[in-house]
């Protein structure tokens, strides 16, 4: 297993399956799309004539202000005059409030949103993440909150490079164990201070991280494990060759 | 007749047995083959007409004191051989020596006794106000014997105590 | 030959029993010495029935009943010493108990 | 011996291999546990057997076509992962949702949370040994399956709704087969409770086994009958209306103890409670169309939601993020609650014996499809 | 000649076909008993309402490939399913089937304290089994079958020593004969001793609720796990030929055996015309059929409550019930 999420995708020995999946034209699907995807002139001819530009991969999240004449929560007001600088911005969007934080500060607005009165969030119901790629720090990783007692939710949202690793909520909400080994199992965001951090659903020799955007669907083929990033803009120029 | 078919079919499994016991590599194989010759030893006694003996040996031995044994084989997960420890201040062709040595002894008593005219005294018990195997034994043991009887069970009780003492995880 | 007379019990008592003598002194696994020890208790009970049907008299029975009473005592004890041997000693080799106390 | 006081007969600590291939784990969970003899030292969950990657698929197809794939997680109860899902989407849509669509919603989610305790009783009675409970749950599962058959012509994976409504109206006469339906497994439940509840060995294997505090299960992340059985107050649908749960009146069981007695004790009142609100909504259903507006073309707007459901194991929540631009997902996530709740087997099974980590993983109720994904 | 050896050699060969026949049918039985009791058919394919079941089920055991795990040990996998099979056969030899000698192998005067001792032996079975699968489920499985068989067996010899005293004798057609000659059947006089069997015998059968070495929920079949084929039909042999004689022990030791209901009342002397073999059978019957109830309904015990039972409740109350017999007999 590797520790470092970079070497993931061009691990010169992987286990046998990434590359059983490029090499053996056996299973036809993966092969189809490999062949496609080993041949870039061929698929970057094809849409040639139309010389549209493909679209480029979606910068981030909109994380939408809220709208002027909707008061935050007062937990959230509350929180925001503790940490002004930790709280990079409020989110409001069909319902949800968000809070946009720096990693640096995650455990201390985590700790204050657990323990203060007003927001008391003693149960966390959900930890994932989003993976933006164009973006430097290209993972978003957000923690649903619920207070057993006061009846509302928040999410905290945390913007995550691949190297820099977020601090683990473990300490705070026992229960984020395993959803924080899920998130590094799928996008490969590394959290600090995490008692067991290893692999859960993937096999524990896998390389790469499946729920990232420059993992192919199909399994990992010769030039993910090369250039994921010209992958990636071969695979958007395909699905608008299709769409047409 | 039958008695001779018996006692030499048994002899020879008894004795067949017993050497397997003490000479297989295996610990289980030796407790598998001491249940097998004190069930031949049971029908031994049955063959001596001492019916409740025989049953007495396979209830308290053969289902008693061997399962034990397999417990206690089970428990004890042996990581090494017991025998591959070689003490150089053991002497197992003098211990083999020995026992050969006391085997040639007891031949020799028995065959020096036996030389000699065959005695056949017999001081039969006193008679029993009550008849069988069974209700004659029980008889001897709570009248004659009975203070050995109690003894015996005191024996098993503090043996008990002691086992559970023993094998107490912490003590 | 074909009667069997107390000599033959003796001498197949005997040969257990010398059986049960050189598993004692020979095998170095506690569990078999200890059956072996059972091995000559056996040989013992044998001779003791024996002479009990040669004698009619039940009073040798009587002495196999606390044979087997004492054997259950030994083996329990026995077992019992051995499993605490074991737990410190990871051992079951009786070259290896010579100390009295651990 | 003074000096060497640590656990000393520590020599036979024996590690077993409890699945993938085990007839009680309820699928292809693995544990790796430790045992002192007959008690389990440690513990550890192996899974991912069935990962199909449901999540990264949702995100390469269209939003109906994802409707098919949640059917495939918790595979018992298919009607309550299609309903958290078209929730959710309608929800990034702000479409609203027909009230007689939403009546009949809460009539499928509450006849699958009946199916789904009926598969939950019979395993778990059977992993503790009493086998005729096996039998007579599944012949009420049964029934549920023959109405849902007869709803969607499915019995398993329903694919029974649609964003911003419902396929299909109830056929005729279905109210008056689920009234009837109701009615008997009314007078099932005591069927059970004679051979369970008051039975000595019952309560013996569950009274005290498994306990788990209030505060341990909220910092666990444990959801539904689980938590529940510790005395938390916590019910999507009472606290978080979604459907229709906000119009009608049932009530939520609470345990005392904590252990797998009042769990089981949980999700028999909660097939009272099911029954309760099925017949309430059958009572109330309103007529009118079970399709709201929707744009033919699903583009939500640019945005994350999340949103939770109450299904048969506890909170089962979406988190959808969308980029405004493709007619798919740009992330699709799902908070299982069987994933949530094995979470908190291992605090549960260790210090206990074999025979209880059977009964321990039947009262957490998991399904792997859900677990792995 | 024809007296010691012809004819008690035919009466075993009898006996053991029966006893193997009624087996096969008894599986049958169980499953249909069972069946009815979850509201199911239970076997319906095979012969009318399934009969043929009864003979198909074996012939497919035997056909099916016998595997011996590669890390075995070879002989005691073998030998283990014999050393089970063999007491639960042997024990059958002093069990009457009725007054007559022709219904008997051997009455013995220590006849019940040999059907004891060689049930006894059975355990050996299932502990080899489990410790020559080289596998950790049986293992464990041998382990608890170990402990579970020693403890009842203790507790179902203890209680059986009240009835001895009761009855005055260990032989098995004596212990009928006395209940004749008490004109009651035992299990009215000494009924605690009765349930005790009773409950001691689902122990030592390893039924429910007592089948913890073979508890197929947690330990995937327990000692047998790696058997199969053959073998494996062996411990099923064994196991319901235990079921068997145990209800036949406990109906002839509480139920008078071949005995009418009442025997001492002449009113009902009319009910003798019934054999008195087919009056055991009917008992017999009675108490599988109790077995497979008990089977459809309970749960299953854990080890350390089994063993509690077992040693807290089932050995103390056998103590107190010698006692309370002996003190009856003297005072009598």
């Amino acid at each position: 297993m590797t520790d470092d999420p970079k070497l993931a995708g061009s691990a010169p020995e992987g286990p046998a399956k990434p590359d059983a999946a490029a090499d053996t034209p056996a299973t036809p699907q993966p092969a189809a799309k490999s062949d496609a995807a080993a041949k870039p002139e061929a698929a970057a001819k094809k849409p040639a004539p139309k010389p549209k530009a493909p679209p480029e991969p979606p910068k981030g999240p909109e994380d939408p202000l809220p709208p002027d004449d909707l008061e935050p929560p007062a937990f959230l007001s509350a929180l925001q005059q503790a940490y002004p600088d930790a709280v990079e911005q409020l989110s409001y969007w069909v319902g949800d409030w968000t809070v946009i934080v720096r990693s640096e500060a995650l455990l201390d607005i985590a700790t204050h949103l657990r323990d203060d009165d007003e927001a008391s969030f003693d149960y966390c119901s959900d930890l994932t993440a989003s993976d933006w790629p164009p973006r430097e720090k290209r993972f978003d990783v957000i923690y649903c909150l619920y207070s057993t007692r006061r009846r509302h939710r928040v999410r905290i949202k945390v913007r995550a490079g691949e190297d820099d690793p977020v601090p683990s909520v473990t300490g705070l909400w026992p229960a984020t164990n395993w959803l924080e080994r899920e998130v590094w199992d799928m996008f490969g965001v590394k959290f600090f201070g995490h008692p067991d951090l290893r692999r859960i659903l993937m096999p524990d020799g896998w390389q790469g991280h499946p729920q990232r955007k420059d993992y192919p669907l199909e399994g990992p083929g010769e030039l993910l494990l090369e250039s994921p990033m010209e992958w990636l803009r071969l695979r958007n120029l395909q699905d608008e060759a299709e769409i047409e | 007749m039958a008695e001779a078919i018996a006692f030499y079919t048994l002899s020879i499994l008894i004795l067949g047995l017993g050497v397997a016991v003490i000479t297989t590599p295996r610990t289980v194989h030796s407790v598998v083959f001491l249940v097998l010759n004190f069930l031949c030893v049971a029908v031994l006694y049955v063959v001596l007409r001492a019916e409740f003996l025989a049953v007495i040996q396979i209830l308290v031995y053969a289902g008693g004191i061997v399962v034990l044994y397999l417990f206690v084989v089970m428990l004890v997960n042996l990581k090494r051989q017991p025998e591959e420890h070689q003490d150089p201040r053991r002497l197992a062709k003098i211990g083999l020596g020995l026992s050969g040595a006391m085997l040639v002894e007891l031949a020799a008593i028995v065959v020096y006794s036996y030389s000699r005219e065959p005695s056949s005294v017999t001081a039969p018990s006193p008679a029993f106000p009550v008849q069988g195997n069974v209700e004659q034994l029980g008889w001897l043991l709570y009248t004659d014997y009975l203070i050995p009887f109690e003894v015996a069970s005191v024996l098993l009780l503090v043996a008990m105590v002691g086992a559970i003492i023993l094998a107490r995880r912490e003590l | 030959m074909l009667e069997i007379t107390p000599a033959h019990y003796t001498i197949l008592s005997a040969a257990l029993f010398s059986i049960g003598v050189i598993g004692v002194l020979v095998r170095r696994n506690i569990i078999i010495v200890f059956m072996a020890i059972e091995l000559m208790l056996n040989a013992v009970n044998i001779n003791l029935v024996a002479y009990a049907q040669q004698l009619q008299n039940l009073i040798g029975q009587v002495f196999v009943v606390f044979v087997i009473a004492v054997a259950a005592a030994e083996a329990a004890v026995g077992l019992g010493i051995l499993l605490a041997f074991y737990r410190n000693k990871e051992t079951v080799n009786i070259d290896e108990m010579n100390v009295m106390r651990w | 011996m003074a000096t060497q006081s640590a656990p000393i007969f520590d020599t036979d600590e024996l590690v077993i291999n409890m699945g993938p291939q085990h007839p009680s784990t309820h699928g292809v969970l693995r544990l790796v546990l430790k045992l002192d003899g007959e008690r389990v030292v440690d513990c550890d969950t192996v899974m991912g057997y069935v990962h199909r990657g449901i999540e990264k698929l949702s995100e390469n197809r269209d939003w109906t076509q994802i409707i098919l794939l949640t059917d495939r997680m918790d595979y018992v109860a298919a009607a309550t992962n299609n309903l958290g899902y078209c929730e959710t989407v309608e929800k990034l849509l702000e479409v609203e949702v027909p009230r007689r669509a939403r009546y009949i919603r809460t009539i499928l989610a509450e006849l699958q949370r009946i199916g789904s305790h009926c598969l939950w009783l019979g395993t778990h009675a059977m992993d503790i040994g009493a086998m005729t409970v096996l039998l007579y749950a599944f012949r009420e599962r049964e029934l549920v399956l023959d109405l849902f058959e007869e709803y969607c012509g499915a019995r398993l994976t329903y694919n029974s709704m649609r964003i911003g409504g419902l396929p299909l109206d109830i056929p005729s006469g279905w109210d008056r087969k689920v009234r009837e339906f109701c009615d008997v497994m009314e007078g099932k439940l005591p069927e059970y409770e004679e051979l369970l509840t008051n039975n000595r060995i019952w309560l013996e294997r569950t009274r005290g086994v498994g306990v788990i505090s209030a505060r341990d299960a909220i910092g666990l992340g444990l959801c539904g009958p689980p938590l529940r059985g510790s005395g938390v107050y916590r019910d999507v649908r009472k606290d978080e209306p979604y459907a229709a749960y906000d119009e009608f009146d049932f009530e939520i069981p609470l345990g005392t103890r904590g252990d797998t007695y009042d769990r089981y004790l949980i999700r028999l009142e909660e097939f009272r409670q099911s029954i309760r609100i099925i017949r309430q909504a059958l009572d109330g259903l309103p007529e009118g169309p079970i399709m709201g507006k929707v744009p033919r073309l699903l583009k939500p707007k640019a945005g994350e939601t999340y949103h939770a459901i109450e299904s048969p194991k506890g909170e089962l929540g979406y988190f959808i993020v969308s980029d405004g631009r493709a007619t798919n997902p740009y992330r699709f996530r799902v908070r299982p609650p069987s994933f949530c709740n094995l979470q908190g087997l291992k605090p549960l099974i260790v210090g206990h014996l074999v025979a209880d980590v059977v009964c321990l993983i039947g009262t957490i109720d998991i399904v792997l499809g859900e677990v792995d994904r | 000649m024809l007296d010691t050896f012809i004819i008690p050699l035919l009466k075993i060969v009898v006996l053991l076909n029966a006893i193997l026949i009624s087996v096969t049918f008894m599986v049958l039985m169980e499953r249909k008993v069972i069946a009815w009791a979850q509201s199911r058919l239970g076997p319906m394919r095979v012969g009318p309402y399934g009969v043929l079941q009864a003979i198909v089920d074996p012939i497919k055991l035997i056909l099916k490939e016998d595997i011996t795990p590669v890390k075995a040990d070879k002989m005691l996998f073998s030998l283990a399913p014999i050393l089970s099979l063999v007491p639960a056969l042997v024990a059958f030899a002093v069990v009457p089937f009725g007054g007559d000698e022709l219904f008997y192998v051997a009455d013995i005067n220590v006849g019940l304290l040999f059907f004891l001792s060689v049930t006894s032996i059975g355990v050996y079975g299932i502990i080899l089994a489990g410790w020559a699968s080289n596998s950790k489920y049986p293992l464990l499985a041998s382990l608890r079958a170990s402990a579970q068989l020693i403890s009842y067996e203790i507790a179902v010899t203890m209680t059986l020593v009240s009835l001895i005293l009761t009855a005055g004798t260990l032989s098995m057609v004596g212990i009928v004969e006395a209940q004749l000659t008490d004109g009651v059947w035992y299990g009215f006089v000494q009924p605690v001793a009765f349930v005790l069997v009773l409950i001691g015998g689902l122990a030592e059968t390893n039924r429910v609720p007592f089948d913890l070495p073979e508890a197929e929920t947690e330990l995937t079949g327990g000692f047998h796990t790696e058997y199969s084929g053959m073998r494996f039909s062996l411990f099923f042999l064994a196991e319901y030929a235990n079921i068997i004689v145990i209800s036949a022990v406990t109906a002839i030791l509480f139920f008078g055996g071949w005995l009418r209901p009442f025997p001492n009342v002449e009113a009902l002397a009319f009910l003798d015309l019934i054999p008195g073999w087919i009056w055991l059978f009917s008992k017999i019957f009675l108490f599988l059929y109790l077995f497979m109830w008990i089977r459809a309904t309970l749960p299953r015990y854990r080890y350390d409550q089994l063993m509690r039972i077992g040693w807290k409740l089932l050995i103390p109350i056998a103590l107190a019930n010698i006692v309370v017999t002996g003190i009856v007999k003297v005072l009598v």
